[in-house]
């Protein structure tokens, strides 16, 4: 196992996982994991099904709350209560604010079906963060041009097409101007056609310096975006380095395999 | 203390009492006679819906949704009256002689000799004609939705073996029918259970009436006991009493499911 | 066809009472059936219970039982209750006693239905509410509740038929206050004078075909509204299953 | 021997009423059997609804009604009657005891009736402007009603509530002045039976002449009357 | 397009197709197909998805009727009145006996799920052919037995794996002993491992000399186990003949290319 380079040093931690556990009844998927990102800095995780990559991504919002192991975020720490699999959250005050720093992709896009698109966008804004309308509704739109779907602004989304969804759902992510995007599998549910779009999107924000972290089965990419990459296996970061490390001078054999039957589907 | 006891035993099972807990008896009739006639005229129902003949389908739509947009109780109470009617009206056309129609004061019916003397037993059976008809019009969607359900294959495959159209119906149409129904006839079962409370309005005397009797205020000794208003707690009882049958069909439903859907539910095989 | 109008007429005071029944109930009922669903839906197992055992007693008993019981019981209530507050005349009054029982339940029913229907919420769409750091208020009101009043209104629109049928039953069971008849009171006080049953029975049966026929029509407006979202409309089919 | 079907409602004691052991029981079911020896018919007890026991006659469910029900000319426009078999009585008013209700001049009151009695339709008709006429259908219903605290006041026939005041003095009294409606107590029967009402005629006269029909009168009503002989 | 050869000379025919066309709707399968099947002989059905196979074999007991066209068993015409899309059978009863000497074998096996195996092999001797129960048991038993699956008589289908299944709708059919078995993909529906025990069993009636015809987009077995191949396509017969003229000594173009397609599937 390696240890993680310091990327664009300097930067501040943004995110810091520190020994992560978590299971489902019996079923250990996370055995203690523990990194962090700076900011800036675009971070893949990646692993083969199962190995608890959408857990993980998951956990840094909560969304799952880890059995043991702490998530900081801008130095503070998430409060937990309690201990084992009944470990709750202990500030309803705290998780809502620290959650409206950390944009959300899913992988089904979970857009509002009874929403337009631009309602989906300005929802979280307005509701949230209680900015006024005509300023966030300014943003919204800024920002659906952005992702290159400003005309379907008042269309459902049951109207879009799923690279269209998607996109949607990164507008909405950005427009609560996060601290961190948190991508799960962003592109699995697309055509690759559509994937493209979407891949296009990302690799912008990339570019801009935002701070990301990214579950994706798409290797090229993985490379041609990430400053870092971890890969997962059985509930361990088996290997983790800059991808010219993890991709060209691959040291563990499982990462190998990996690879390898990534290569071929 | 034990002669408290003993009072309230020997009150509880007053020959009064006794008529109430036997009158229980047609409750249970009208519910399973009219859940058999509910399933019969279901399929009749549905196989009406499923004709190729366009009149039949008509006859299938109205039925299901006439019966369906008036409510029940109106149903209930129209159906034995106006069965009643029908049968006194075509007697009267084979007995009645014009004198005899003059001769008649009331409004019905047309003469005497064509009346039909109807008791509680008679009632009984037209309170669960009507239940069946009622019921049957839900049942018939029920089961018109399970036919369809059946996967065409299974079809397919007893015609290619000979069988005649009708014996396609019965020994692999309908057989399989039933798991697909039975969720549905399930909840048709429910709405029949309840509906028997509505039997008192049929001068039927049912477990209501006798509940209403026994618990009305008694002021005279000579009647009986002396008591209060005590209404509420023999409702309470038929509230009870209700539960405990839903509760009782539910776990019947289960098992019988559990049967029927041998081979053909996985869930079965556990 | 004198009959049939005179029928039309005569009925035409009866069937408000049949409405002023079923508008009397269907919000407030609408309103604690929520409250049951949620309740039912509840990790708290104290008010799982309750709302559970609530929602089945009253749809595993006849509306006709729970009319008799509770009329007899807030009688009994009366002298010891309701007559010192000074309520008596209201809470033993017809017009709000029927009201009551029927909100009772069709708040049962109903709670059925959105259970049903609050268990089909997509979960992406309240995961995604979570993850944008909404309350649980704001989950439930922005995002919860508009999937679940739009997955649960066909079958609501059945009930809310069914419960206007329900109305029939009322003057079987509670006293009547003069003039007050509904339809089905009306109707068979029409038959016991001339034993008509099919001009009788058929011209109450109308009113009621007719008013369900409206709301069916009403209701479908407001889904056809709800659903403006997705593309192809499902359409609404009246196939009722719950009656009581 | 001619069946006879007799319906009574079985929920208005003492003149008829479902004893302990569920059986019908009270005056009129000893009166209605004491005709049947009379005219030698064999006679059956039909438990019926008051509410629908003149149309469930009419629909010939039955042939006899004896439910305490008065001869009136409302109900005589229908139905036929045999001759009375219980002297014109007043019908009363009651209220719980310790209220102060004035029959004579009421105003916003609940008044509780029975469906279908004569008394309903008096309430209906003298009684309605100002006040609520509350309709049963039984007088038991009624009467929790009304000790319940429901009513203010109950208008029934006097031998109807004369045992009741008696056997609970404590709890509910009789006021204001009676108010005499109806033509006595008569058995009801269709108008084309003829044969019948000849019959039931025949045999009243003779229990009227022999005594009978006040020594039941005075067997269920506690010796209080009205009488024949008188 | 070749000639049929007189497989099996000698044997009289058993089903004989006279000009068989049929539509669905606007879209026409079948554009006249004549072939006879002789006693003892196997013949397969090949040709691509949607040539019109199934239809064609489904003809043959009138599951599809014709639009025009005759078929005959055994010298007897199946009797069909009306015309073009509302021809239907005429004879009710006939069309029962005739189609009691025809088992079919369908693809998704069809067994009739409220029945045990044993049942189901029973059901049509019994029912339809209105044989003693004792003597169909003791025949129905060796008829698993011979498929290989005697000690599943009494589990019901859904508890068989589907190679057990299709043994089961093939003793199926066998019990009513038919003049010929029809066989629609017998296999397409398996895993390549239960397709084995399948084929095992075709071809062992296949030896026995049991007149045959089969839908198969088994190329290898298809050479192996059948007198006469014919090959479909557009509604035609574009191609038919001995396993190894059409197989080794290809003339169609379309058929090379089908026969391409099949070996790199
Ligand atoms: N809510 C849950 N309850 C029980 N088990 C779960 C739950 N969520 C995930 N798991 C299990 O945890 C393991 C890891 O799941 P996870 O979704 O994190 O994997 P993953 O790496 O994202 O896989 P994939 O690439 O398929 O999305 C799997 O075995 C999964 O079945
Ligand atoms: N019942 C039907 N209604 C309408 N079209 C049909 C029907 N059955 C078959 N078809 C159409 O007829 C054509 C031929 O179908 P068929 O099933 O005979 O092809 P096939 O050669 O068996 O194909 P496969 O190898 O995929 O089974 C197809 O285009 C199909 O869509
Ligand atoms: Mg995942
Ligand atoms: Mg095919």
């Amino acid at each position: 196992m390696q240890h993680a380079e310091p990327a664009k040093a300097g930067a501040s931690p943004v995110v810091v996982l520190r020994e992560i556990h978590k299971s489902f009844g019996a079923l250990e998927v996370l055995k203690g994991i523990s990194f962090e990102a700076r900011e800036g800095q675009v971070i893949s995780l990646i692993g083969s099904s199962g190995s608890g990559k959408s857990t993980l991504l998951r956990c840094i919002n909560m969304l799952e709350v880890p059995d043991q192991g702490d998530v900081l975020i801008d130095g503070e720490a998430i409060a937990l209560s309690g201990s084992g699999q009944t470990r709750r959250i202990a500030d309803e005050n705290q998780i809502r604010r620290i959650r409206s720093e950390l944009g959300m992709v899913f992988q089904s896009f979970n857009l509002w079906a009874h929403m337009t698109i631009l309602e989906n966008v300005m929802e979280a804004p307005l509701v949230v963060q209680r900015r006024a309308r005509s300023e966030v509704e300014a943003e919204a739109r800024a920002m659906l041009d952005k992702v290159g779907i400003g005309s379907k602004a008042d269309a459902y989304p049951a109207q879009l097409s799923g690279g269209q969804q998607q996109r949607a759902a990164i507008a909405r992510a950005l427009c609560v101007n996060p601290r961190v995007m948190l991508f799960d599998e962003p592109t699995s549910a697309l055509d690759p056609e559509l994937e493209v779009e979407v891949l296009r999107v990302i690799k912008l924000l990339a570019d801009e310096g935002r701070t990301m972290i990214l579950v994706t089965h798409d290797m090229d990419f993985a490379r041609s975006v990430s400053d870092h990459v971890i890969f997962l296996h059985q509930g361990h970061i088996e290997e983790q380095g800059t991808p010219a490390q993890v991709f060209g001078a691959t040291q563990s054999a499982r990462l190998k395999q990996f690879l390898n039957a990534a290569s071929h589907a | 203390m034990f002669d408290d006891i003993a009072f309230w035993v020997s009150y509880l099972t007053n020959g009064k009492h006794l008529t109430w807990y036997a009158s229980f008896q047609f409750t249970i009739f009208a519910a399973l006679m009219g859940g058999a006639l509910a399933v019969v005229f279901g399929l009749a129902g549905a196989t009406a819906k499923n004709s190729r003949f366009l009149p039949f389908r008509m006859i299938g739509w109205f039925y299901s949704s006439i019966v369906r947009g008036v409510p029940d109780v109106l149903f209930f109470l129209f159906f034995p009256l106006a069965f009643e009617q029908g049968v006194e009206w075509l007697v009267a056309t084979q007995v009645c002689s014009p004198e005899m129609i003059a001769a008649q004061t009331a409004p019905w019916p047309p003469c005497r000799e064509a009346n039909w003397f109807l008791g509680t037993t008679e009632y009984l059976l037209l309170a669960s004609v009507s239940l069946g008809l009622v019921y049957g019009a839900f049942a018939s969607n029920v089961i018109h939705g399970a036919l369809r359900s059946v996967p065409a294959g299974q079809l397919e495959a007893a015609r290619a073996f000979g069988m005649s159209a009708r014996q396609v119906l019965w020994r692999v149409h309908i057989r399989q029918m039933w798991v697909y129904a039975l969720p549905g006839l399930s909840n048709v079962w429910m709405l029949i259970i309840k509906a028997t409370s509505l039997l008192s309005l049929l001068q039927i005397a049912d477990i209501v009436l006798w509940a209403d009797r026994l618990g009305a205020p008694n002021f005279l000794p000579s009647v009986g006991l002396v008591h209060d208003d005590w209404r509420w707690r023999y409702y309470l009882v038929l509230f009870v009493f209700y539960i405990l049958v839903t509760w009782l069909s539910e776990r019947a439903f289960e098992a019988i499911m559990r049967r029927a859907g041998r081979g053909i539910l996985s869930e079965a095989q556990a | 066809m004198d009959g049939f109008f005179n029928d039309l007429a005569i009925m035409a005071p009866a069937v408000l009472f049949n409405i002023y029944f079923a508008l009397a109930s269907i919000p407030i009922g609408f309103v604690l059936a929520v409250f049951l669903a949620l309740g039912k839906a509840s990790p708290n197992p104290l008010i799982n219970r309750l709302s559970r055992g609530y929602i089945y007693a009253f749809r595993g008993s006849p509306l006709f039982i729970q009319f008799f019981m509770f009329y007899s019981l807030a009688l009994s209530l009366n002298v010891g209750l309701w007559k010192p507050m000074g309520w008596s005349g209201v809470v033993l009054h017809p017009l709000f006693m029927g009201p009551l029982v029927l909100i009772l339940n069709t708040a049962a029913y109903t709670a059925e239905i959105f259970y049903g229907a609050l268990r089909a919420v997509p979960r992406g769409a309240v995961e995604a509410a979570r993850a944008y750091g909404m309350s649980r208020r704001q989950q439930f009101t922005r995002v919860i509740w508009p999937n679940l009043i739009r997955l649960a209104w066909p079958a609501y629109t059945n009930e809310v038929v069914f419960l206007f049928h329900a109305t029939a039953i009322v003057y079987f069971a509670l006293p009547v206050l003069s003039g007050q008849g509904e339809l089905m009171i009306t109707a068979k006080g029409l038959f016991e004078r001339d034993f008509n049953a099919f001009l009788h029975f058929s011209v109450a049966a109308l009113y009621f075909l007719m008013v369900s026929l409206i709301v069916f029509f009403i209701f479908g407006l407001v889904y056809q509204r709800l659903m403006r979202h997705l593309p192809a409309q499902p359409r609404m089919r009246f196939a009722p299953k719950w009656i009581r | 021997q001619e069946t006879v079907r007799i319906a009574t409602e079985g929920a208005y004691a003492p003149w008829n009423f479902l004893n302990d052991s569920g059986a019908p029981a009270g005056f009129e079911i000893d009166l209605g059997n004491a005709i049947c020896e009379k005219a030698s018919l064999s006679c059956e007890w039909i438990i019926n609804d008051w509410d629908s026991i003149i149309p469930n006659l009419l629909a010939g469910n039955y042939d006899l009604i004896m439910a305490g029900m008065s001869i009136t000319d409302e109900r005589l426009e229908t139905i036929d009657f045999s001759q009375n078999y219980f002297p014109p009585d007043p019908s009363k008013f009651v209220a719980p005891a310790g209220d102060t209700v004035d029959p004579a001049n009421l105003s916003g009151a609940r008044i509780g009736v029975q469906g279908g009695t004569i008394q309903a339709a008096y309430a209906e008709e003298n009684l309605a402007s100002g006040n609520t006429v509350v309709t049963f259908s039984t007088a038991d219903q009624a009467m929790a009603d009304l000790m319940a605290g429901n009513l203010d006041t109950i208008l029934a026939d006097g031998a109807y509530l004369e045992p009741v005041v008696a056997a609970s003095p404590d709890a509910i009294v009789f006021v204001g002045e009676d108010v005499m409606i109806g033509n006595g107590v008569g058995a009801g029967l269709r108008k084309d039976d003829a044969d019948l009402k000849a019959k039931v005629d025949e045999a009243l006269t003779a229990l009227k002449a022999d005594g009978t029909v006040d020594k039941l009168i005075a067997q269920w009503f506690e010796g209080r009357g009205p009488y024949f002989a008188e």
